[in-house]
Formats: structure tokens, C-alpha cells, sequence
């Protein structure tokens, strides 16, 4: 009898927020050993549901069955207690605590006279994940020092040390690159060959392929449908997802940036910003793409911020338009027309108390006041409402708080705020990080449009296939030195790791790793 | 979904949390004054009416100039000695160089600026915590006070006028049944100014925008640094008017006095519904704050409970007053 | 660099009568030609902070003391350390629990206040409605002012009721809003007692902005204080003697040093001055702007 | 990378951001000192130090209770008028009721968290922000200990030890030359015990983690109300030791004093590196700005600088102290 209960069943769920249906009717179920894709456009309530199922939300109405039995979960230790762990999308991650004692929150094993945590006890199981993920970190370190990468890869070592039997991981290799999703789906077939039922949520259609069984697709709150993966293909899957047919992207009309005679817009000289930048020199065209590789941590970040005036350089020199300037503030950055979307939304692109309208014209203000300090009011809501509509962000309204849209939406209105601002010289930071197919295409369709426009473009980003298909030319980093140049006619995937991974001395590498 | 009629949007924003919350200070403040009507029949009394408008003023204007830098996130623990600081300095320039009142005025509001320029200095450039700051100057600014007053109170007999600023009543001028205070007058007139800057200039949507994610905001190209200093100097430059009223009504620059005013601004602002992780709050609420806070404290006295009760009560309704705010905003 | 060191310990600065009594205190220095410092803390509640600042006076090896006491018991350890160091102690305004001092230079605030209470009952007619604002509900000179008017009342004049007393921490502003709750609350009140000279001026604005007119009476003096008295709209106040205070405690404090005995009190005095008797040069001597 | 050599791992300690904060505050600590010791010949003495010590055991243990709060991102305005609320208690148990001196000890230190429970339970269950709970309670506790007392001291006349508590010298008793009162020896068991807490026990990860990120905490499944709850009655349970500490040392629990302690506990807290905005502190930090702050008015009296200067560069130098922190972490 209980052999043949899902291990998971979830009918009939309902979920409301304040002016938002998130889920409606909704259906899902995971069998054990199964990976189970979750996929819908950027709102869809995928989070939402596995929030749901995971505790962190009550359900309105609907009925959740594990193994057959109906189950309540109010809370996310009443989740755990069922087995249930989950990667949330975005990190969750106590900054100021070692990576051992994030994972081992709420479980620490206690020592002498059960008084004391034993902290030896929890490093040696935490190195023993890691060990696991082929993760080389150190578990006593802070977590706040790590990159997002890092970070992530502690999120999941988090979610393993739990043996659940249903794991639930929602968008967990958006910051990671392509050896650390290697050794993540080497983790998943383990798993899975231990019975371990898993929701995978992502955005990247082609790791549906490799490491889903099945697939359910969500729209607009609702139950789409359910399809075995091996027999499907992604122009179905997508199409489900979007509701409609949509035009090929595969060979997107790029514009060949071939003149060497544009102008130079931007030229940095040997930047140096501690262990994090070496000696540092590019220069981007007029009307150019220039993609930014390499590894997590390589230091693409790093050098858009410092360049941005976000952290303090130690040396180097930054010319706009063959003008050498002095930027020391982000302040000074966007003076010269320099912008910089930032890879982390949440922390550095979004007020999310404040609503749509405002954050679209947070970079902008100044232009909207009359007397100098007087708010144009019917201006700034006019702006804002053609952003919303150019860029189909899904919002309720212009005054909805940012807070309460769904990822990909949130990285439109950073996206819509630096388009206002109308840069020079824009730096995008893995700006399709999160965000669905269909939103995806767009903002490639719009990056091309403001190179044609005849801005220069940075384009930092960790999918690899991405860079290629959009970079005029490609730079390559690897531990905060630029190891190599190609030109889009030369570059491949093969070429590009290769320069991702020249290390100055292989010898020093394991001491160097943070 | 975009094309909001006008009746759509005056029904968002009736209905919007902010408007709720203001709604229900509103309903607190309601109920205390029906609840003490009935307790005494003294209360509701014109007469009364009038004491607590005028007893609301200095608070109500430290209140106004705490909103705009809790709104930041931040803290201002030096507006109770900042006041004093102010109205000192309006007595040195009156009395001590017995220069003409519009200039004592000025001095006021202009020190008042300037010591809200260091705190945002302080805050902004050397990136010192706002609590820790301001209760640095809070400190500074109580011994300058009493430095350069030579711990002697400043007295204001030369500028005859100078208490018209607070006791005489312009509108009772004109309509002799309604005797309001000036100082009331002032406290409207600063709070209309205060609202218009808030929500209506840049210096308002920094404001917010600080408070919501100032990170977010350096990284938008905006100098962060700069309207933090502006917002605190504004913030002192309503203290200084804090300080003018004050000095006004006692007809003297009292250099002791000031300190444990911040706290029952601070407490006024939070009660009006601004939230201290900042991001969000309005200049109505405030008032309604501060307004709550003294019919409580009028109430209390009017029904002769013992002091050392007041304060227990006291202390009870800010919690209270708090938590009622915070459930209506759950639902 | 022998100079003698004599260090007051207050109860305060920053009041008027604190100021009165370190300018009494300086003058001595001047005439007898001898070091003094005078600190106190913030409020009359810091009974702790002022320990603090007797320690550090005693570390600079005075060759006496001036002492005026928040609490009179806990301060007697440290006392006695100044008695074993043979650093004699002098006591002023308020006295300690214990005989190490050689001598208290103070103001009976008890008897002065009982007098207040018999100006009062005078003035209104020995019958009606009264009230005081006090400074402090906790402090001896508050508890003392306080006890003596309600004691004198209550003991002499049985158809005087008073109606409320309520306390406003010395500051001007509170004590004015206390007062108009009381006349609020109290429409037939006759009179208020304001038991220091924040308080005082507390009463006088308070009446003044309910254009309520009803007999003040105040205790100590200030510009303010004796403007208002001058002009009638304080019937009179209480005053000590604060430059008295200060300048025989130091003086005493060098009598003492050269091993002169002295009374066990000083009893610098209080008077009851009004319109009629504030030009009196015996008065106008301890009043103090 | 993650095996480190125990050398490696005390090289990383001693030269981590939180060690390097720690030496720097001692550095400001014993640059004062010898400031003062230049200054005046009367500071560097025995007498003098003692004294030092024995005027920061009160403050010293109310930041190390605020220490707790702090880390979690919270904040205690009630530190004082609690610590008051214990003396009071105390003196209830022991001279109205004429218990033993032990009863009497017990009964503060569980009021005091009691007292602390409340504070947790507005908090943690209530909602109420942080700064405003505890505002609310530190009047109600005001309130209350003039209510219980009857606005009089209540003396400890008739247990005649209980001023042993703070007063005489457990240490000196056996090392004459060294007469260090017990209540620097009671700080210093608060201290150590309070580190073994705050560093080795579940409950000390878990106020880091709640400082640091709250949110992560909840969802990693941990009952945070109940831990928050658990952290404000630890803060109050050692408000109850100060309480005990200024009750014996002034052999008597006076009900009005304790409003404005709280600054001085809290700026303490920070001066030692403790962030307002949660996740990171030592109490090892704390103590040594307790003693910043002690040395500071000490050495400030001892030169008689004039009492009005000292507000003035006591507010500096919390500024000061603060900024050579923020310094100091940039690099
Ligand atoms: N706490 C909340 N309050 C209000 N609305 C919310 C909240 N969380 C989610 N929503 C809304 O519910 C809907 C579903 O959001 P959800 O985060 O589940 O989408 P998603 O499918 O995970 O999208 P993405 O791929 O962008 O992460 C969205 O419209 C979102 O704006
Ligand atoms: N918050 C941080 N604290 C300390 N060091 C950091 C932090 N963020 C990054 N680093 C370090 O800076 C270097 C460059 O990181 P950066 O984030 O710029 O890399 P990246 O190429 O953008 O990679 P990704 O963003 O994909 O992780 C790395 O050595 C990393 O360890
Ligand atoms: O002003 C008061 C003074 O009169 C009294 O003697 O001591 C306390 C002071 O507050
Ligand atoms: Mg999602
Ligand atoms: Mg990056």
C-alpha cells in the first residue's frame, strides 16, 4: 500500500499574498529517487510552492501527502522532522558565523557536561561534506569573507548534512560555475541512488537534460503539466512555460562589431586592489560587448566595482573617452557615464522596501525635480510606467514594494534603472542570473540594442554559452589577473576555460584559495 | 493594470498601510481623550485643549526633526541638547551681543544646522553609528551649552517680543475663542513644511531611499554622503526652532536643561507608526505621536495620579500603543 | 605648590543654587587664600556617581573636605577613610548620619518650608485649596521642603486642604506643564508652593498662561524669581543662603585645619523675602541672580 | 587550506579583526592612562586605581548584560532603572521581610529576569522593536521601584554583610598589598562566566546568529523566540547582579537613581567593539571600554578640569574611541 504513494503529493494548493494569487489549484509530486525538475517564467510560484512545502509558508488550502499520510507543516522544523530540507533561492546565510556553525545551526552536537558545543566534532562532520562536494574550504571560516559561490556551495552542504529524504533545491547553481555544478550533480545521482526524492528549480534549460527525470511546469500560479524529461523536448517544455510559441534565440542577430576605428569609451591601466585585482588592463569600444569570463572568484566583480568607485583601488588608472579620471565614489562613476548593475540584487541593486516607480528612478532623481529639489511627480510615474511596460515587468502596479515581486522581476527594475540613466558605459554583472527564458531573450534582444545605440558594454557573466553568444570580444580572468583576450571568431568554450584556470603558480593555488 | 483612475488611487492611498496606521494613532489618540473626558470633567475643557496643544509644541517639533533621520535608519540622541544648544545660542546673540531678534532667530536655526552638519559628518563621512555619534554630541553639545552660558540661564528681558514666538496667540488675534498659541501655529507650520519636504522633494525620496537600502542607493551613483549630511543638518535646523520655542516660553535659555527630551521624541515618532529600521514613517503620524504622548501625560495629572504611577503608565502605553500598530499591520 | 587643596563634593552644578554656593566657595578661597574645585552630579538621584567623585577627590590627598550629602548613610565608609587620612570633613547643606564631620553649614529646608506654609495660610486667608510642585520626589532637600510645608499645613491650619503635589524634576518647562494640570484639575485652587526655583518659575508660568491669578510662593532666588517677586506676581519665596553655604564651609574647612573647634552647625540661615523687604541689605546680600 | 597548525591557528586568532579590536581599545585604554599618569601624580596610586576599579563594577556588568542584547542586534534602555528594580527587590526580601541575605541575592538576580523575560516576550513574541520595549520597561521598572519603595531608600542596615558584597576584599584579605574590592572581583566572574557563555554554549551561537541574520536563523528551523527570550532574561539576570553591586556598595537600594546608566553601559559596549548592528562583539571588548569610561571621568576629576569640559570631552572621546575602532577595521 505504501509502496505505491508518491513520496510527495500536493493537491488542490492555494496561496495568497496581500494582492497577489501566488498559487492556484496547483499540483505536484515527487516519487523517491526522483529529480524532479520544477520550471515556469520568473513569478511563476515555483519558490512559492516549495516555500510552502517546506514550512516556510502556510498553505490557504490544499492537502500535502507524504508516503500517502496527510501532513501539516507550520514551520520549518516541522519540515525537517518530515525529512524535508531545502537550498532557498536566494542565501540564507549567517554571515558572521563559520560555515560549520551555519550548518549546524539549530543541531549543534554538544561536548563535555552537554554545556559546551563541540566545536571539533562540528568542523570534522562539516569537512566531511565538503569533502563529499570536492569542496575546498576551511569550516571554520567566516562565511561573510566567502563569495557568493562559496556561499552557495555552503547552502548546500547545509541542505545534505541533513539526510533528508526529500530535498528541494531552488535555483542552486545561479552563482556557480561549471566544475562546482559538476561535483553538485555527482552529489544528485548519489542521492538519488539512496532513494532521495529532489525538486530541482533552474532557469538553465540545459541542465534539465542531464539531471532531471520528470518535469512539471508552472504559469501564472497554476499547474501546467507534467512530462517526462527524456521524451520531451525544451521547445515543448518552453513553450508550456510561456504559453506560446517563442521566436528562436539560438542565433540572435548580433550586431558584428568589426571597427577598430570606434572610439575607446573606456580603458582601465594596471589596477591593483589587494589579492583581489593584479595589475588589471582592458579597454571597451563604442558600440562593443565585451564579456567578461572565469571561475567564481576570479575577480570579475571585484574589478566592475572598484572601476564603479564601489571599493577603494590601490593603484591603477581609468580613462573615459581618452580623459583620465578620478573616480573615487559610484557618485563619480555615474557623472562620467559610467553605470554597474550589480550581480547581487537584493543586497546592492533594490531598496525592496520602496516601491517599483522609486527604485526605477533611484539612479535618476536628479533629473526629475524641478528648482532643484522639487519632485515631478506625474514625470517620474510616467518614466517609470513605460520601463514597466518596455521591459513587461510583472507588477500590480507601479507602487507595488520591489520586495514583493519575484526574482526575475526584481533584476528588470535594476535593469530598467540603469536604462533611465542612459550610461555611457554600463557594466552588467551576470545580469540574467535567475531569470527565465523568455525574460532571458529580452534582455539579450535589449543589450544588443544599446550596443547598436552605440553604448559600451561589459558583460560579466558565468554561462559560458551565454558570453559566447553575445561578446564582440571576450576577456578572460583567473585569480584577479587577466589571462587572456579573444575575439569572438576565435573564442570557444575549451579556449575559455583554459584561460579561466591559468593559475600564476599551480604550485600556490591550494594556499592561495581563500 | 497601469492607468489608475484617480479614484483608484485615492483609494489605495486611504487604503494603503501607511494611511491605516495613521488611522489607527489616530484611533489611540481618540480613545484617551474620550477615556480621561470621562474620567474628569476638567479635561475637556478649552482651556485644557489649549494647554495640550501648547504642551505638544517643543515635543512635537523635536519629534518632526527625529522622523526625518529615523526614516534613514538612523538615530538622533543629541535633539534634547541640541534644543538648548540652540536656544543658548539665540541668548548670546540677543542678550549677550543685544543683537536684533530676526538674527537671534537665525543663530538658532543656523547652530542648530551646523551641529546637525557635524552629527551627519560624523555619520556620513567618518561612518561612525548615528547612536554613537549623537550621544556624542548629545554629551558636547550639553557642556558647550553650559560653557558658554557660564551655567547661568540667558535671560530674554531685552527682546520683549522674543516670547511672543511661543505664548501670544495670532489666531486668538483674530478669533478671540481660539486662543492657540503660537508656538502651536509654529508646530503646524513646521510639520506642513516637513511633510512637503518629505514627500514631495528629492530630499524626501533620499530619505526613504536611505532607510530602505543605502547601499543600494551609493551604488546608484547618488553621493549618500552628502544627503546625510543635508538630512541631519535639516534635522538640526528644526531643533534649533525646537529651541526657540522653548526659549520663548520660558523667556530664557535654560542651559541644564534639554537632556531626556530625545527619548520622548524618539518615543513619539515610533508611536506615530515610523518604523526605527527606518525605510518608512510620515510627518502626521508624528504629530499624532507626540499629541498621544501628551494627553497622556495631561490626563494622568488632570485625574491627580500619583507620579510615580504616571510613569508606570506611562511606560505601559508606549508598549501598548506599539504593539496595537504592529497588529494592525499584520493583517 | 603647597597650596591647600579643600574640594567641594555637591549635590549638583548645573542649578542656580549650586552656581550661588560655588561662587561663596571661590570667594573664600580668594580671602583665605586657598585652593577649592567644586563638582556634583547630574541629579540628586546619582547617589553612586557622587561616590565616585568623593574617591577621586580623596585620591588628590586634600588637605579637607566639603561634603554636601545625596544619601546620608552611604557615603560613611569613605568618610571614615577621610578620618583615618586626618583629612577633616565639612558638611554642608545636608548632613550625614554620623559625627565624623567637624561641622554642617546648612539650611534647616524643613523649618524653611513650615515657614512657607505660614506665609501661605496667611496670604490666603487661613482656608482653601493648595499645592506644590517639588523638584524631586527622592532627594532630601525635595522630601525635607516638601514634609515641612505639608507637615506645617496639616498640623496649624485645618482648612487648608492641599489638593496635589506633584513633582517636576527642577526643569522649568515640566514644572510649568505640572502646574497647569493642577489648575486645570483644580478650579478653586489658592495657592501653589514651588519648592526651588525651577519649580517656582514652573508655578509662576503656569499661572501666568492660565491667567489664573493665585499666591506663589518660591524657595530659593534667580533673576527670574525675584523679578516676579518684585513685581508681585510671586508673593514671596524662601531663600537660603547659597553664597553663605559655599563661603563658610570653605572657611570652616581652614579652621578647621588649624585645629580651631567649631559649633556642630553652622546654620547659615533662610529668610522669607517679599516686595516689601527684598531691597533690605541684610536680604538683598544672600539673594543671587 | 582547512588544516591548519594549531601556530597557524593562534596567528590567525591573534592577528584576526576582532583581536586586532580588542588590542586597539587596549592600546586607547593604556594611552589614557598614561595621559592621566603624566598628568596628575595622584592618579597612578593604589587608592586612586582601586577606585577606578571599584567605579567601574557597576557599569561593567550592566554592559556586559547589554554586551548579550547588543550582538543580537537588539538594544537595552532599561539596564538601569532594572538594575534599580533588583535593589529594590533585594531590599524588599531582606529588610522588609527579613530573609536571609541569600534570599535576598536570589530574589534580585530572578527579578531581574523576570524583568528580562518581559523585555524578550515583547520582543520576541510581541514584535515591539527593541528600542522601544525597553523604553516602555524602563519606565515601568521606574515606576515601580519608587512604587515599591515608597519613593524612600530602603537601607540594609539590618543584614550588616550584605555591603561585604561590594565593599570589602576578598583579595586584599589575603594579599594586603592588593585591596581589590569584591565587586571588581564579582565583575570579573561575570566576565569570564558571561565569555564561557557567549563562546562556548549553544545559547552564545545563537545570539551571534541572531545578530547576523535573523531570518536565516528561523528558517534553519531554530525556535527564535525562544532563544530571544531566553537572551533579554540572561541580560536581565546580570542587571540583577549589578543591582546587587550598587545596592551593597551604597548599603542601600535607592529607587530613583538609574535612568541615564544605560548610556554609559551602552557606550561602553561599543567603545569595545561591540556593533550596534549585531552579529560581532567580546566581552573582553566591553570590559575594556567600561574602563575607557572610568578611567576617562577618573583621570578628568583628578585633574579638576572643570565638571562642564568633562561633558564636553567625554563626548569627544566616545567619538574618538569609536572612530579609532572604524579606522582601525578599514585597514
Ligand atoms: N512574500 C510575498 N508577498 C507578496 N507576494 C509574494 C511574496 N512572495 C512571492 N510573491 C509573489 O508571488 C508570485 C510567485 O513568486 P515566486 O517567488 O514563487 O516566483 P518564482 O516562480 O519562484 O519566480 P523566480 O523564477 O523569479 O524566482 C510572484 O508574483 C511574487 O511577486
Ligand atoms: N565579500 C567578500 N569578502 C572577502 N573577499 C571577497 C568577497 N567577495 C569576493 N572576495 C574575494 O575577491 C576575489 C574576487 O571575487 P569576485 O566576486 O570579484 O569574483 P567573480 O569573478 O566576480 O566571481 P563570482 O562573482 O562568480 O563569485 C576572490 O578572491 C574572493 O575570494
Ligand atoms: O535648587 C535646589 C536647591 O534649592 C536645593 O537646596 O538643593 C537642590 C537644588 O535642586
Ligand atoms: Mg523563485
Ligand atoms: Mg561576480
Amino acid at each position: 500500500m505504501a509502496d505505491t504513494s508518491p513520496l510527495i503529493s500536493i493537491t488542490h494548493l492555494s496561496k495568497s499574498f496581500p494582492g497577489v494569487r501566488a498559487l492556484n489549484n496547483c499540483q505536484f509530486e515527487l516519487a523517491a529517487g526522483e529529480v524532479h525538475a520544477l520550471m515556469g517564467e520568473n513569478g511563476a510560484g515555483k519558490s512559492t510552492l516549495m516555500k510552502v512545502l517546506a514550512g516556510v509558508y502556510t498553505k490557504d488550502e490544499g492537502e500535502i501527502r507524504i508516503d500517502g499520510q496527510v501532513v501539516n507543516i507550520p514551520t520549518p522544523r516541522a519540515a525537517q522532522a518530515l525529512g524535508i530540507s531545502i537550498i532557498h533561492q536566494e542565501l540564507n546565510l549567517m554571515n558572521h558565523l563559520s560555515a560549520a556553525q551555519n550548518i549546524f545551526i539549530g543541531r549543534e552536537p554538544l561536548g563535555r557536561m552537554g554545556l559546551f558545543v563541540d566545536q571539533d566534532k562540528m568542523a570534522a562532520d562539516t569537512q566531511k561534506i565538503f569533502d563529499r562536494l570536492h569542496l575546498q574550504l576551511d569550516p571554520r571560516v567566516e562565511v561573510g569573507e566567502l563569495t557568493v559561490a562559496k556561499q552557495q556551495m555552503v547552502e548546500i552542504a547545509k541542505a545534505l548534512s541533513f539526510n533528508s529524504r526529500v530535498l528541494i533545491m531552488d535555483e542552486p547553481t545561479a552563482a556557480l560555475n561549471n566544475a562546482e555544478i559538476d561535483d553538485l550533480f555527482r552529489i544528485i545521482r548519489q542521492l538519488k541512488a539512496h532513494g532521495v526524492g529532489i525538486v530541482y528549480i533552474s532557469h538553465k534549460m540545459d541542465e534539465l537534460k542531464v539531471i532531471s527525470d520528470r518535469v512539471t511546469v508552472m504559469r501564472d500560479g497554476e499547474y501546467i503539466a507534467t512530462v517526462p524529461t527524456a521524451s520531451t523536448s525544451m521547445d515543448t517544455i518552453i513553450g508550456m512555460m510561456v504559453g506560446r510559441a517563442l521566436e528562436s534565440n539560438d542565433n540572435p542577430a548580433r550586431y558584428t562589431h568589426t571597427d577598430d576605428s570606434h572610439e575607446v569609451m573606456l580603458e582601465v591601466k594596471g589596477l591593483n586592489r589587494g589579492r583581489s585585482i593584479k595589475d588589471v588592463s582592458f579597454s571597451v569600444r563604442k558600440g562593443e560587448i565585451l564579456g567578461f569570463a572565469g571561475l567564481m572568484g576570479a575577480g570579475r566583480t571585484e574589478v566592475a566595482r572598484a572601476i564603479f568607485g564601489a571599493d577603494a583601488l590601490d593603484s591603477g588608472e581609468v580613462w573615459v573617452k581618452g580623459q583620465k579620471v578620478a573616480i573615487k565614489a559610484p557618485s563619480d562613476a555615474v557623472k562620467v557615464g559610467i553605470g554597474y548593475l550589480s550581480e547581487d540584487r537584493k543586497r546592492y541593486g533594490l531598496a525592496t522596501g520602496m516601491d517599483v516607480q522609486s527604485n526605477i528612478l533611484l539612479a535618476n532623481l536628479k533629473n526629475f525635480v524641478s528648482m532643484g529639489f522639487w519632485l515631478k511627480q506625474d514625470a517620474i510615474e510616467a518614466v517609470a510606467q513605460k520601463y514597466v511596460t518596455q521591459l513587461g515587468i510583472k507588477t500590480p502596479s507601479i507602487f507595488q514594494l520591489a520586495r514583493l515581486l519575484s526574482g526575475g522581476n526584481q533584476q528588470k527594475i535594476v535593469i530598467a534603472k540603469w536604462l533611465l540613466r542612459d550610461c555611457e558605459v554600463l557594466f552588467f554583472d551576470e545580469p540574467t542570473r535567475g531569470i527565465d527564458v523568455g525574460a532571458k531573450s529580452e534582455i539579450y534582444k535589449l543589450l544588443n540594442a544599446l550596443a547598436e545605440q552605440g553604448r559600451a558594454i561589459v558583460m560579466i557573466s558565468s554561462e559560458l554559452p551565454e558570453v559566447l553568444r553575445m561578446s564582440h570580444r571576450i576577456v578572460v580572468m583567473c585569480e584577479g589577473r587577466v589571462t587572456g583576450e579573444l575575439s569572438a571568431a576565435e573564442a570557444t568554450q575549451e579556449k575559455i576555460m583554459q584561460f579561466a584556470t591559468l593559475r600564476e603558480t599551480n604550485t600556490a593555488t591550494a594556499a592561495t584559495t581563500h | 493594470m497601469s492607468d489608475l483612475t484617480p479614484m483608484q488611487r485615492l483609494k489605495n492611498k486611504l487604503f494603503s498601510q501607511s494611511t491605516r496606521q495613521k488611522l489607527l494613532a489616530f484611533a489611540s489618540l481618540v480613545g484617551l481623550m474620550v477615556f480621561f473626558s470621562a474620567a474628569s470633567p476638567n479635561f475637556l475643557q478649552t482651556d485644557n485643549l489649549v494647554g495640550i496643544l501648547q504642551a505638544t509644541a517643543v515635543n512635537g517639533v523635536l519629534a518632526i526633526a527625529c522622523t526625518f533621520v529615523i526614516i534613514t535608519s538612523g538615530i538622533d540622541l543629541s535633539v534634547g541638547t541640541l534644543m538648548t544648544f540652540c536656544a543658548v545660542m539665540a541668548g548670546v546673540f540677543m542678550t549677550y551681543w543685544g543683537l536684533p531678534m530676526y538674527v537671534g532667530v537665525l543663530a538658532a536655526i543656523l547652530f542648530g544646522a551646523l551641529a546637525g552638519w557635524v552629527s551627519g559628518f560624523l555619520i556620513a563621512k567618518l561612518k561612525i553609528p548615528p547612536f554613537i555619534a549623537t550621544l556624542g554630541m548629545m554629551m558636547l553639545l550639553k557642556g558647550l551649552s553650559l560653557v558658554i552660558s557660564g551655567t547661568k540661564p540667558i535671560y530674554f528681558n531685552d527682546t520683549p517680543n522674543f516670547s511672543y514666538i511661543s505664548q501670544e496667540s495670532f489666531i486668538g488675534y483674530f478669533f478671540p475663542s481660539l486662543p492657540i498659541p503660537n508656538a502651536v501655529l509654529i508646530l503646524f507650520v513646521v510639520a506642513v513644511v516637513s511633510s512637503l519636504i518629505l514627500n514631495k522633494t528629492i530630499l524626501g525620496s533620499y530619505t526613504f531611499a536611505l532607510g530602505s537600502n543605502e547601499e543600494a542607493v551609493r551604488l546608484s551613483g547618488v553621493n549618500v554622503d552628502r544627503w546625510k549630511i543635508i538630512i541631519y543638518s535639516l534635522n538640526g535646523a528644526i531643533c534649533g526652532v525646537a529651541g526657540l520655542l522653548i526659549a520663548s516660553r520660558l523667556n530664557s535659555a535654560q542651559p541644564a536643561l534639554g537632556q531626556g527630551y530625545e527619548l520622548d521624541a524618539i518615543a513619539a515618532v515610533v508611536i506615530g507608526g515610523t518604523s526605527l529600521s527606518g525605510g518608512a514613517g510620515t510627518i502626521l503620524g508624528t504629530i499624532i505621536g507626540a499629541f498621544i504622548m501628551s494627553v497622556l501625560t495631561n490626563g494622568l495629572r488632570i485625574m491627580s495620579v500619583a507620579q510615580e504611577w504616571q510613569t508606570v503608565i506611562t511606560g505601559i502605553i508606549i508598549i501598548l500603543a506599539v504593539y496595537a500598530d504592529i497588529l494592525r499591520r499584520r493583517k | 605648590a603647597d597650596e591647600i587643596y579643600i574640594p567641594l563634593v555637591s549635590k549638583g552644578f548645573q542649578h542656580q543654587f549650586w552656581q550661588a554656593v560655588k561662587s561663596g566657595a571661590d570667594q573664600a578661597a580668594k580671602d583665605l587664600k586657598v585652593k577649592v574645585t567644586f563638582e556634583g552630579p547630574e541629579t540628586e538621584a546619582m547617589v553612586d556617581k557622587q561616590i565616585d567623585m568623593l574617591t577621586s577627590v580623596l585620591a588628590k590627598k586634600p588637605a579637607a573636605i566639603g561634603f554636601a550629602a545625596l544619601d546620608s548613610k552611604a557615603a560613611i565608609p569613605l568618610l571614615k577613610k577621610a578620618q583615618a587620612a586626618k583629612i577633616p570633613v565639612v558638611a554642608f547643606d545636608s548632613g550625614v548620619d554620623s559625627d565624623i564631620p567637624v561641622t554642617t553649614a546648612t539650611t534647616d529646608n524643613k523649618a524653611a518650608a513650615a515657614l512657607a506654609a505660614d506665609k501661605m495660610a496667611e496670604l490666603i486667608g487661613k482656608a482653601g485649596e493648595v499645592a506644590l510642585v517639588v523638584h524631586d520626589q527622592t532627594s532630601r532637600t525635595g522630601v525635607d521642603r516638601r514634609d515641612g510645608f505639608v507637615e506645617r499645613i496639616k498640623s496649624t491650619y485645618p482648612n487648608i486642604k492641599i489638593v496635589s503635589v506633584q513633582y517636576g524634576g527642577g526643569d522649568q518647562l515640566k514644572s510649568t506643564e505640572i502646574t497647569k494640570s493642577i489648575l486645570q484639575a483644580n478650579p478653586n485652587i489658592k495657592g501653589i508652593f514651588g519648592a526651588n526655583e525651577g519649580s517656582a518659575i514652573g508655578v509662576l508660568n503656569g499661572a501666568k498662561e492660565m491667567k489664573r491669578t493665585i499666591v506663589i510662593i518660591g524657595y530659593d532666588s534667580g533673576k527670574q524669581q525675584k523679578d516676579a517677586v518684585r513685581s508681585g506676581a510671586m508673593a514671596g519665596a524662601i531663600t537660603q543662603n547659597p553664597v553663605g553655604i559655599g563661603y563658610k564651609t570653605v572657611e570652616a574647612a581652614v579652621k578647621a585645619l588649624k585645629g580651631e573647634t567649631l559649633p556642630k552647625i553652622i546654620d547659615t540661615g533662610f529668610y522669607f523675602y517679599d516686595k516689601s523687604n527684598m531691597n533690605d541689605p541684610k536680604i538683598a546680600a544672600v539673594l543671587y541672580d
